[in-house]
């Protein structure tokens, strides 16, 4: 069966590495331009027969001798910038230019006439039509090899407004966008600092996606940036569509549940982790940046907890690491004890319990996946379907799966607590949802299986993952495992701002500049005395 | 019986495709040797053959034979 | 770190095992739960108190338990006491040869075997405890369900009896008894005595174990639970019963009063002071001095003026010292009445056997051995020292003013 | 050359000592049977007793940097005597792991849950050592904190748990039992938790700095001789006398907590405390013996090994004893008899002779 299986998954990669083969544009790539313009607009038209293919043909200079040609994708280009920008300096203001100008050559066009910026000089059919396809006018010019790649393209882009994933009460109420170039523009106004490298690739054969790795140059490890660089060089696929197809082909650990990729919508978010040295890794069309190096700690902390005084941050903080051991263990501990330990309930407790589960027909663990998998169901259709309806369903859910079933005999009422809890208690850390609902239903059947010792096994064998997983070189625990006593101060607490001087060690760079602040910042009131003796 | 036979098979598919493609006969001998040994002391748990327990033989050893012991009580 | 080509094995070798694992857990999950003992919370028998006495007929074991009547007993208590068959809780009985033949012949009627992980008391009659409880011990300290902190107690009459009274404010029985033996600090005239505390004392080869007497009181229509006293016991055995002053006598040399309420006579003899111990002091050392055995006690005492039934003012100084030293000779009665009955019953209570022991390893061997002899002549040195340190809302009493008399 | 790669810090390795003597805390039952109320003496005299040892195993690492007991062993006394000890080692790893897999089930079986059948705790335990195992030292060298820290915090809390039903005249009188069960006791003491620290000496060659190494080793050490310490304390001032009647008196005082009637049946405590510090304990052991079979066997990954050596040791472990009371009787005799050599003799005159032959730097020239 299993000889079968693993033919299968052969056979699949082997199909994956003939389609990608096949779909490799190799045949136009590397055709120069012709110098015949009519030629050129004949191939591109042959290639592209597409009906959105605005061709311009135009004549111009002083007796209009030269013939030009421009291309663009109808919906892509932004036709009052070409009207403006491109085809009226070509037509009147090349005019005023003395007569015996050569407008063949591209380079005096480019430099004389082209009042855009960002021009490309392609001299590939291939690389013209990357450029067409990207949203560019392309100036053609009979009898010149050479065309000119002007970028006119119109973004329809959001405006920024709060992300939905992350909102808070105290911080920037600004959000990534699907606009790459606007979320970069959000992170050079955050940190504007010689420093902060972005690098562009280029990823994907049809979707040809940008994707920008921007760091720190002095801060950020330069074998992390390396690493990067080659994972991300490895990627030949089709499309990335979402910066989550780039967090499955670079991420360590593919088989574990826990992600070792973070991502995030706020700029400020991603910049103070750009700070520590980390890198992110900004994907165009989706508001999701990437940043790595991961660890376990980040999902626990969150921007507002740096903006806020540390008492409170550091309680919400224990109050966030306390709901994700009840998402996780919530049912497992109710089912190991109710099943297996029941010496550990207190009396009172115990009398409840066992009243309430007295017209029960299912075992404990059973009624625990059924409402788990209840509360699973309602999520999911609550998140899917429009918000109003999505409204009623939860609505319905409550009513007739907490209410009715509780009163027809099904489910104990103890047990829809402990599922209610559970289901909001996972709610409280969104960077480790998914790995908390797999890891509910393992402890869950782990508790029913072998109670207290499953629930203990299943605990140290996860401990021994998650100190063994590494994200990008850095070890997921880290600072909690290895130990770093100066990283520890922003785990479980979160000490004053001026405390945490220096940057995290297994992240950043190992140079003597490790500190982001002056150490001695502890905040200090006026004081006369000291005043006068200086 | 039938837990054993799976647990063994498991320990099998986990560790022998990889031995055998990276061709490390070395350690597959001592793997088998091992893995023999375990799978008859199991076998033998299972179908309730009694196992020989070295600490017997030892205590026999020390306390009968070399007469070392701690007084009892 | 990256997987190239060459882990493809590994990455197959992954895909397999989780599969594996997955397929055993779930075969496992329905297949291992019924043989790995797990018990579904509403199927337990959950026992809270049991009782054992000895079957008057048989001679075997009569064992009680009390068990949580599961679908009664969540609901107020108003409900549960209206009928008779009201009663969230339901006794059930068996007899055995041992404790443990029959706590498991009681399955035969509850159709499931006991849970006593919740026992808070065990009982036992009169007559166990007078045969010896060494032998019925054992099960209630080696039961892996069983709890060390269990109360003992001891009936005045038979076991079931106590477990049958219907309490007024609290459920069940069982649970009204251990309430009111963990309250023992409001007159200190008994004590907790759990499984632990009273294995030690039998393995202690001179300490006799005390254990709460409880027995039943008719009043009007209901029976109430009243915790009399306690019993004695000496080699396992039941030897003499201890009223409430005499335990009282005990605690103050242990050190063991929580609280408590001391009658003196107030300085004019007109009336009494009434006060309320609020901390105790005591320190116990022996000393064997010209081979005689004396016991040095030392007690300090803190009280508060609670009550007073005379008109005379007793919050002055001379009034106080007056009122100190009587308490210190109420205190000493108390003492000595305990100390005369365990004389009487020769059996060391305070285990002073144990505090010699402590302190004279050397000569205690010798001691030993005729502990039963020494015990009576041994000689005691009680110092009491009383002190009352408030008077509570009140500076003088309800009385007209000395001047305007 | 070497099967392992991972390597660990001094720091890592203080505390993977401390969490190894840790993971004896169920073990001490067995000496209390024997050494009553005198227990912490005899846990402070078998530390004083094997420090020396212990010291001399990290001296004899540092003379041989990088390598294991196996390694040594080979060089010190030659292919075939040292083949022939290091098989000795073997057994005695063997042996003890199957004792310590032993005590998590007869933990289970005991006291938390009676009716499941004594082999699943022991599957379900190596299978999850064996998991640990194929991770590294370097990860069990990464997490030693957390267990150690999970320990004490258990020991410390239990102990402050239980501090007003302690009562300390206990202890009296000081010395009263005869001297040969104090001698036995020490005897255990100096064995059971600290003598097999003798398996560190398959780990110390993957330390990368040696300097700090018999410092850390020695705090390692107070740690895990004070956790035990307290522990001991903590069960003869609660329990007293019965503390040599129960089966395990630290599940029992534990169960005797009654903090304001709320603070009431903390056996999980214990639970989790002792199946993870023995859970570290049979981890490290696992991976000595693998490491060690592997070593012999000259291979050049010590994974293939895990898990039939995790099946033979399930195996052992269930069937090596009838019951609790042959595993006390057995290993507080024959069982710290027959390690001695292994724990006082053999590494000490390994150092001897190769300080003797000046071993070491002959062959590190050879490699040079």
């Amino acid at each position: 069966m299993f000889r079968y299986i693993f033919k299968k998954i052969g056979y699949l990669s082997l199909i994956n590495k003939h389609m990608l083969q096949n779909t490799k544009p190799g045949k136009n790539n590397n055709k120069p331009i012709s110098p015949d313009l009519e030629k050129n607009l004949e191939v591109i038209k042959g290639i592209l027969h597409s009906s959105d293919l605005a061709v311009h043909e135009f004549n111009f200079g002083h007796d209009r001798r030269f013939k030009g040609a421009l291309i663009f994708i109808d919906n892509l280009a932004d036709k009052k910038e070409i009207h403006k920008n491109i085809l009226q300096p070509l037509m009147y203001d090349a005019l005023l230019l003395p007569m015996d100008m050569d407008f063949t050559q591209i380079d005096t066009i480019w430099k004389s006439l082209i009042s855009m910026t960002d021009n490309v000089k392609v001299t590939l059919l291939g690389d013209l039509l990357d450029s067409l396809l990207a949203g560019a006018a392309i100036l053609l010019i009979d009898g010149s090899k050479e065309a000119l790649a002007i970028k006119a393209g119109k973004r329809d882009a959001r405006s920024i407004e709060e992300p939905g994933t992350e909102a808070v009460v105290r911080g920037p109420r600004e959000g990534f966008i699907e606009n790459v170039n606007v979320n970069i523009a959000l992170l050079r106004r955050k940190i504007k600092d010689t420093d902060l490298c972005v690098e562009k690739y280029v990823i994907g054969e049809k979707s040809k996606t940008d994707v920008y790795i921007v760091y720190l140059r002095s801060v950020a490890n330069p074998k992390l940036i390396e690493e990067i660089r080659t994972r991300l060089n490895r990627i030949k696929i089709e499309a990335i569509l979402e910066s989550g197809y780039i967090e499955q082909f670079i991420e360590d650990s593919p088989y574990s549940v826990f992600p070792t990729v973070s991502n995030s919508e706020k700029p400020d978010k991603v910049a103070a982790k750009i700070l520590e040295g980390r890198a992110a890794i900004l994907v165009d069309g989706t508001p999701f940046v990437l940043v790595v190096p991961m660890v376990f700690i980040e999902s626990f902390q969150s921007v507002e907890d740096y903006y806020a005084r540390p008492f409170f941050a550091s309680a919400i903080r224990i109050i966030r690491f306390l709901s994700y051991i009840i998402s996780t263990l919530g049912p497992a501990i109710y089912v190991a004890l109710t099943v297996f330990h029941q010496e550990l309930i207190p009396t009172q407790l115990l009398i409840s319990i066992a009243e309430g589960r007295e017209r029960v027909p299912f075992p404990a663990i059973l009624e625990a996946f059924l409402m788990l998998f209840a509360f699973d169901l309602l999520r999911e259709a609550g998140v899917r379907l429009p918000k109003p309806v999505g409204q009623t369903v939860g609505i319905v859910g409550a009513l007739v799966l907490g209410e009715a079933s509780v009163q027809a005999g099904l489910i104990s009422p103890i047990m829809v607590i402990v599922v209610s809890a559970t289901a909001i208690a996972s709610f409280a850390v969104p960077a480790q949802t998914d790995s908390g609902t797999i890891l509910r239903y393992i402890y869950l059947a782990l508790a029913g299986i072998a109670g207290g010792f499953g629930v203990i096994m299943g605990l140290l064998a996860t401990l021994m993952h998650l100190a063994s997983l590494r994200s990008f070189g850095t070890p997921y625990l880290w600072p909690v495992s290895p130990l770093n006593l100066s990283g520890i101060k922003d785990v479980f607490i979160r000490m004053p701002l001026w405390t945490m001087s220096k940057r995290p060690k297994a992240i950043s760079r190992n140079s003597s500049d490790s500190c982001n602040q002056d150490p001695g910042l502890m905040p200090a009131p006026f004081k006369k005395g000291s005043n006068d003796s200086k | 019986m039938i837990y054993l036979l799976l647990i063994y098979a498991f320990i099998i598919i986990i560790n022998v495709p990889g031995l055998i493609k990276r061709k490390e006969w070395r350690e597959l001998t001592a793997f088998s040797i091992l893995y023999a040994i375990a799978f008859a002391l199991s076998l033998m748990y299972v179908l309730d053959i009694p196992v020989p327990s070295p600490m017997k033989g030892l205590k026999h050893l020390i306390v009968d034979i070399l007469g070392i012991e701690y007084p009892q009580g | 770190m990256i997987p190239n080509k060459g882990s493809e094995a590994s990455l197959i070798k992954k895909i397999t095992s989780s599969i594996m694992i997955f397929i055993l857990c779930f075969f496992m999950l329905f297949a291992l739960t019924g043989c790995l003992g797990a018990r579904e919370i509403n199927d337990l028998e959950i026992v809270i108190g049991m009782g054992v006495d000895k079957d008057e007929d048989t001679g075997n074991i009569l064992l009680t338990a009390q068990v949580v009547k599961k679908d009664t007993a969540g609901r107020t208590s108003g409900d549960a006491s209206g009928g008779g068959d009201g009663k969230a809780f339901w006794n059930v009985s068996s007899t055995g040869d041992s404790i443990f033949d029959a706590v498991r012949q009681v399955t035969h009627k509850t159709g499931n075997r006991l849970f006593i992980s919740h026992n808070q008391a065990v009982i036992f009659g009169n007559d166990i405890a007078q045969e010896g409880l060494q032998e019925y011990i054992d099960f209630f300290l080696r039961a892996h369900e069983m709890r060390p902190t269990a109360l003992i107690l001891v009936a005045e009459d038979r076991a079931s009896d106590i477990l049958d009274a219907k309490p007024e404010t609290e459920k069940f029985p069982a649970m009204n008894i251990a309430k009111l033996v963990d309250t023992y600090g409001f007159t200190s005239h008994f004590y907790e005595v759990n499984m632990k505390d009273f294995a030690s004392c039998l393995m202690s080869p001179t300490t006799a174990p005390l254990v709460p007497l409880v027995s039943i009181v008719q009043e009007k229509d209901c029976m109430d639970i009243y915790v009399s006293g306690m019993v004695a016991f000496k080699k396992g055995k039941m030897i003499g019963k201890l009223n409430h002053d005499e335990v009282r006598g005990l605690l103050w040399v242990l050190g063991k009063v929580k609280s408590g309420v001391l009658i003196v006579p107030s300085p004019d003899e007109q009336g009494k002071a009434v006060l309320e111990i609020v901390r105790v002091k005591s320190k116990v050392t022996p000393e064997i001095k010209d081979g005689s055995i004396v016991m040095h006690i030392k007690i300090k005492e803190e009280s508060s003026l609670s009550e007073q039934t005379t008109a005379e003012n007793l919050a002055t100084d001379k009034a106080f010292e007056k009122i100190q030293e009587a308490t210190a000779e109420v205190i000493r009665q108390e003492i000595m009445a305990a100390i005369d009955k365990s004389r009487e019953l020769n059996a060391d209570i305070f285990g002073f056997g144990e505090m010699l022991h402590k302190k004279y390893s050397s000569k205690w061997k010798t001691l030993k051995d005729n502990w039963d002899e020494i015990y009576p002549t041994i000689e005691l040195d009680i110092d009491v020292e009383t002190k009352i340190i408030k008077t509570d809302l009140l500076k003088k009493p309800v009385s007209q003013s000395e001047e305007e008399k | 050359m070497s099967i392992e790669r991972g390597k660990i810090n001094s720091q890592q390795l203080l505390f993977l000592i401390a969490g190894f003597v840790q993971g004896s805390i169920l073990l001490i039952d067995f000496t209390v049977g024997i050494t009553e109320h005198q227990t912490w003496m005899v846990i402070l005299a078998g530390l004083a007793i094997s420090a020396p040892v212990i010291l001399s195993y990290v001296a004899l690492a540092k003379r041989f940097p990088g390598m294991n007991l196996v390694q040594i062993n080979d060089m010190v006394y030659g292919r075939f005597l040292g083949k022939a000890v290091s098989m000795y080692y073997i057994f005695f790893f063997v042996m003890t792991l199957s004792f310590n897999i032993r005590d998590v089930g007869e933990l289970y079986v005991t006291f938390l849950m009676q009716d499941t059948p004594f082999i699943f705790f022991l599957v379900v335990f190596a299978a999850t050592c064996a998991y640990a195992v194929t991770k590294g030292i370097e990860v069990l060298g990464r997490v030693s904190h957390l267990f150690v820290v999970t320990g004490l915090f258990v020991i410390i809390s239990t102990f402050i748990l239980l501090i007003d039903q302690m009562d300390f005249s206990n202890f009296l009188p000081l010395f009263e039992l005869p001297f040969i069960r104090i001698f036995q006791g020490i005897h255990i003491v100096s064995i059971i938790p600290f003598g097999e620290t003798v398996a560190f000496l398959m780990i110390m060659g993957r330390l990368n700095k040696t300097e700090h190494a018999v410092k850390r080793t020695f705090f390692g050490l107070s740690i895990g001789a004070l956790s035990l310490l307290v522990v001991a304390v903590r069960n003869t001032a609660v329990l007293g006398r019965t503390q040599t009647i129960w089966t395990s008196p630290s599940f029992q005082s534990i169960r005797l907590i009654n903090i304001g009637t709320v603070l009431t049946r903390m056996d999980f405590l214990i639970g989790i405390a002792q199946t993870v510090l023995i859970f570290f304990k049979c981890s490290l052991f696992l991976y000595v013996l693998v490491v060690a079979v592997s070593q012999l066997f000259g291979l050049k990954s010590y994974l293939p090994l895990v898990l039939p050596l995790a099946g033979i040791e399930v195996i052992v472990a269930a069937t090596v004893f009838q019951s609790p009371v042959d595993h006390a009787m057995i290993t507080q005799n024959a069982g710290i008899i027959y390690s001695v050599p292994l724990v006082f003799i053999f590494p000490p005159l390994s150092l001897l002779i190769a300080k003797i032959r000046g071993l070491p730097k002959f062959e590190r020239g050879k490699e040079t």
